[in-house]
């Protein structure tokens, strides 16, 4: 028999690798006409990014002197987290992170001393206070897309013209959940952005042997809503996408999945040791993709950046971090009990007699 | 009064509950435009369309976590899981999320989340589609489990597990659905979470069951009290939390226990009823002998032809009185 | 701020909708020069999937005369289970179904004696005879797709050529299960063709309403590897389809999804009222393009299809359906106490406990 | 004898059973080239490479469902959870796949699958990573759940839930990983599956333990001594099957029985053992009061900073101790 005609590979669909959206590039030069955000913008973005990177670098040391537990850094990502955070409006927009997030939920509103509260192992750290707009940081990778899809949804069906936006790692993209989330969200047209900071590492795991596809992106053709690939390194380009993704949810047209293509710049947890299998010149090559250090130049570039401003900006955030610390500090560690009251809104009997147990052992 | 099926009375409270508040939302597959596979939720999706009674893809893990997000937005989601096998699809979501989030956001957040399900075998469903795995459930911090035996139950706890501020999984008895018949009291008719019921008073020997399990110990108890054994059976109602009070008024007066439940024996609920009963001082010394289980065989439920076999009897949980008496 | 450049608008993935390939029209009008299979192959598929049709009919009467249990047919869906099993070499290949294809599990060696076994509710109706490859109907929707992974990856881990055929539901493709077992099947190029069968209900629900992508073959973009859609009814573009995915499998180059696109002509189990939910236009559009129809028609043009063939066709399946169903009556019904013997290789003291009970009951 | 912790235990025993059988794959996130996330797994991807060491994509019950398809196709998987409590993400893969295939396929398919995950808290790990769900599992028609406290039970137990012809969960106590130590029996040595152990012999009291809370118990016992409480402490190894012939053995002797175990109390393994213990008429009669449980409170595990209070001390254990032989 001859090869027949009506081959199938004729009607193969070949997954398409979408374009990298870059505003800035990493010597900081624009590469459109005109920046996406005023200069005081990128200044107070910077401080943002800058206030995360201070925060994990002195909570990293702190925990390596035993007074903090074990913690995943942003370091590297900050314009991921605090690029996106930019484009909600905190009086009706949901943050809804996984746990590298610091960054985007101080900016979304998070108090400091909640967060030193949360590396403390303190269950303060999760709490939501009245008015804020956040879930608490997640530790079950992907376990919170779908309450982002949900929430999403939920507010759209009580009257608010509220967004979601929901953050995770590539490696969450393996999930079940990240699929159920996703593809839920796009039969009912969630106002949610799905934002993944592919850092090229789950742990130890890389990118390629946590899927087969190219990129993050295009797994949002599973759902029949678009997927952008952005520079996660650029603040412009998160913020740009994030900021249309937002504003397409808004206007009722449904979920978007961000992929911001970023890359770790350190450990996974204070619990992990990335020599182990990270290739250094990786790690070197990324270095110098630095969001911080994009900005800097970006600002240099355009005259703004001085050593004054540098200096102020460092002097800002580090009061502000010991403020928070001290303060953090000053907070009186919940008991076990109080933890008991908290399981329903009224204990069931065994509970209570738990609790009782547990004054008598006091 | 009215007399309804079980699932007539679930559906009743769902129409009820919906009108009395709109914040409620019902959600599962195929709970719209079909009715749910077992019509308990028929006629909801005519009053109320897709805005709050939603077909929804095929995922159990999707369908609780998003209930998660409805109700963090402030609406009260019902959500429907197809089978009880299925919820393990999602028992993550449940017992990691669901059942966490007051507790996990140290009490700021709440999740007033009701997941119905049906469970257990008799009506030769295919494979995987009669399990009965409520002590996965039990042993789950934050979710509290109802199972109600009768229409009237199975209506007044519904509503209280919609109202309850957290999350319920409410355990509908598969073969009671259109099997088990009942007056109900219709209206605002409300039975308390938490609390069990004497179905059958008795004096000599306590059987505990719940959902199907209890027409199956009034049964025993019917042929009991003609070899003159008085046996009192107490319907649980409420698997989490368990109902010690009611369990010591009878167990203290009959001494003698034997517990039904149709799933496998090893590590159920039995077990835990045994433990809370025991570890009370007052109910330990009444004992006159040992508790007894009379549960189903330590193996997945089987597949329809072997099923009459696997179901308990009432002469089963006869002989367990029997030889409880004798002790 | 005027709009920026640089909008992320450019930069979004849009999901293309891959083509369907056909190769017989409804009116079994060839799409192509040649065919792909020649008429006595054709005539043994038609055979196969007539088999199938007239077994699963039988099925339904007898269920609703109480000698069987609920039931899912194929009714309608016959070319996809059939023509994809074809491109299968029994000796070395696996298939992996759901419950709906009776039809395919027939064709690569069920005993049709099992087969009613099954839907009478016993569990002889789950056995593997020894020197199959197949693994037992699967009631968890989209719960054996890690497995045919699994089995494929291993497979080839052994050494051996093997490839792995898996069937679900266009409903099946929402579930974790689906993503985790297709995007692993990426990563380790598992040599397994995923074939949904979308037969645009679940249960009551519509495909619309099951995702928001307008194509199934589209949800291979996520992984990396190939989607193709194929007109489901027709025998020759699954079969077409399916033999290219095997070779691409077997080859070393990786899974496939095949989306085939059909229709349930009838109920989802015998436990269902299709009334309640389905457009009856809807039905009667696909009743024409029934896929046993299409091949008669090209059978006809071909001038191979005569009465004296059809109603020997007929008359061969119909004396192996009896020849079965008589054998499968007369097969001795397992024993609960049975069963408690295949939980573990070695039975624990309680399970032999509740075996000797469960005697003294008897 | 080697003296190992019990990661280096368990290391060992891969590596062993490995180099015997060439069948074995070790698969699970983070298992290869950083040796998993507590080194259970070192130096195996540098001897294997990939293709019998994978480190494979965030999917729990991904990991699962392949392994059962690769125990199908011949090979022995021995995969590694994280954390048991993303275990629940793979909960339907391991209750209705992985655990029923012999008896839903009539026994003509087996997969001998072993899930190695580390559970129980004490090491101030982030939420949800010291949840301790052994029960669920214990209810799970067609699973074996293996417990080890040593190091020389954890390598002698893992080779043989390696060979087992079923699968095994094998639990692994997280904060015995580094701090648990003891003396090892290299080579081919093997531990029986549902038998337990007599770790500390006594007279008085029973108390029932299984992993890092053997330890704990056998503090109590040492304290207990010292007031003249002669305590004997069952380390249960196996808790599926449970071994009720050393249970009846001991208890049968003290007449008096403490069960401990960090997971939350309701609906725990306690209950199944107090429930086994009772129901057998040797034991039942033999018992002066009460059994009592020494268990976590009915919350989820706590963060870090309420740990040392959630923990089960040796402190509760002996009250416990004394209140069971007061009575
Ligand atoms: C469901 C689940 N499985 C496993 C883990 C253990 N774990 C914690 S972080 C992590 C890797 C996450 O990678 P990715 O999603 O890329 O996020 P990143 O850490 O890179 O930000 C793993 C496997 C977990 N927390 N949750
Ligand atoms: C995990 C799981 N959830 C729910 C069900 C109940 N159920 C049985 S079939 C079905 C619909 C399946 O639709 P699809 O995958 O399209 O396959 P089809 O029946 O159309 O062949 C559902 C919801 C199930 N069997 N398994
Ligand atoms: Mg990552
Ligand atoms: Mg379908």
């Amino acid at each position: 028999m001859d090869d027949p005609p009506g081959s199938a590979g004729g009607a193969a669909l070949v997954a398409q690798t979408p374009p990298l959206l870059q505003v800035l590039d990493p010597e900081g030069r624009l590469q459109v006409e005109h920046p996406p955000l005023s200069d005081e913008e990128v200044v107070r973005a910077l401080r943002g990014m800058l206030l995360s990177r201070r925060f994990d670098e002195r909570c990293i040391a702190l925990q390596r002197r035993g007074l903090m537990v074990t913690l995943a850094p942003g370091i590297g990502q900050e314009a991921c987290s605090v690029g996106s955070a930019m484009a909600l409006d905190p009086a009706r927009d949901w943050f809804v992170p996984q746990y590298r997030e610091a960054a985007g939920m101080l900016w979304h509103g998070l108090p400091l001393v909640q967060a030193f509260l949360w590396h403390m192992g303190s269950p303060l750290g999760f709490m939501v206070p009245a008015g804020k707009r956040f879930l608490p940081f997640q530790a079950a990778v992907a376990g919170h897309l779908p309450h982002a899809t949900g929430l999403a949804w939920g507010l759209r069906l009580r009257g608010a013209d509220a967004v979601v936006l929901a953050h995770f790692g590539e490696g969450a993209t393996s999930q079940g959940d990240f699929h159920e989330a996703l593809n839920i969200a796009g039969v009912v047209r969630a106002p949610v952005v799905f934002f993944c900071q592919n850092n090229y590492w789950a742990i130890s795991t890389p990118l390629e042997w946590q899927t087969a596809a190219p990129t993050i992106a295009q797994k949002a053709v599973a759902y029949g809503f678009p997927g952008i690939r952005v520079d996660g390194n650029d603040l412009f380009a998160v913020y740009v996408a994030t900021r249309d993704a937002v504003a397409r949810a808004r206007a009722g047209e449904g979920p978007t999945l961000i992929e911001g293509v970023t890359y770790r710049l350190g450990i996974h947890t204070t619990a992990d040791d990335a020599s182990r299998y990270e290739p250094l010149e990786l790690r070197e090559r990324w270095q110098d993709k630095d969001p911080l250090l994009r900005l800097q130049r970006y600002l240099q570039r355009r005259g703004v950046w001085t050593e004054a401003l540098a200096s102020r900006l460092e002097d800002e955030v580090r009061r502000e971090l010991d403020a928070a610390w001290e303060e953090a500090r000053r907070v009186p560690p919940p008991r076990l009990e109080d933890s008991l009251e908290r399981v329903f809104a009224e204990m069931t009997p065994r509970l209570r007699a738990q609790r009782e147990a547990l004054g008598e052992e006091g | 009064m009215p007399v309804m099926t079980i699932v007539e009375a679930i559906r009743d409270a769902l129409h009820y509950e919906m009108a009395r508040d709109d914040r409620v939302i019902v959600l599962g597959e195929d709970v719209g435009t079909s009715g749910g596979v077992f019509r308990a939720t028929d006629g909801l999706f005519e009053k109320y369309g897709r805005a709050r009674v939603v077909d929804m893809p095929l995922s159990e893990s999707g369908i609780i976590g998003v209930s998660v997000g409805l109700a963090l937005a402030g609406l009260v989601p019902v959500a429907e899981i197809q089978f009880m096998g299925f919820t393990h699809n999602g028992f993550h979501q449940i017992t990691e999320q669901l059942a966490r989030i007051r507790y996990r956001s140290w009490g700021s957040l709440s999740a007033p989340v009701t997941i119905r399900t049906p469970f257990g075998g008799g009506v030769r469903a295919p494979e995987m589609h009669s399990d009965a795995f409520e002590a996965h459930f039990v042993h789950c911090p934050g979710l509290k489990v109802v199972a109600p035996a009768t229409p009237q139950d199975a209506r007044g706890l519904l509503l209280s597990a919609i109202r309850d501020p957290d999350p319920v999984l409410f355990l509908e008895p598969l073969r009671g659905y259109r099997l088990i018949r009942g007056e109900v009291t219709t209206g605002e008719y409300l039975v308390p979470l938490g609390k069990a019921r004497v179905a059958v008073q008795g004096t000599d020997c306590t059987v505990v069951a719940w959902s199907a399990a209890v027409e199956v110990a009034a049964a025993a108890a019917a042929a009991a009290a003609e070899e003159g054994i008085s046996v009192e059976v107490i319907d649980l109602r409420s698997l989490a939390p368990l109902d010690t009070e009611t369990l010591r008024a009878s167990v203290t007066k009959t001494g003698r226990v034997v517990v039904v439940h149709e799933a496998a024996q090893t590590g159920g609920v039995a077990a835990e009823v045994i433990a809370t009963i025991q570890e009370d001082e007052e109910m330990f010394y009444s004992l006159t002998g040992p508790i007894r289980r009379v549960c189903g065989a330590d193996t997945p439920y089987p597949v329809q032809m072997l099923e009459p076999a696997y179901l308990i009897s009432p002469q089963r949980v006869l002989r367990a009185i029997r030889a409880a008496v004798r002790a």
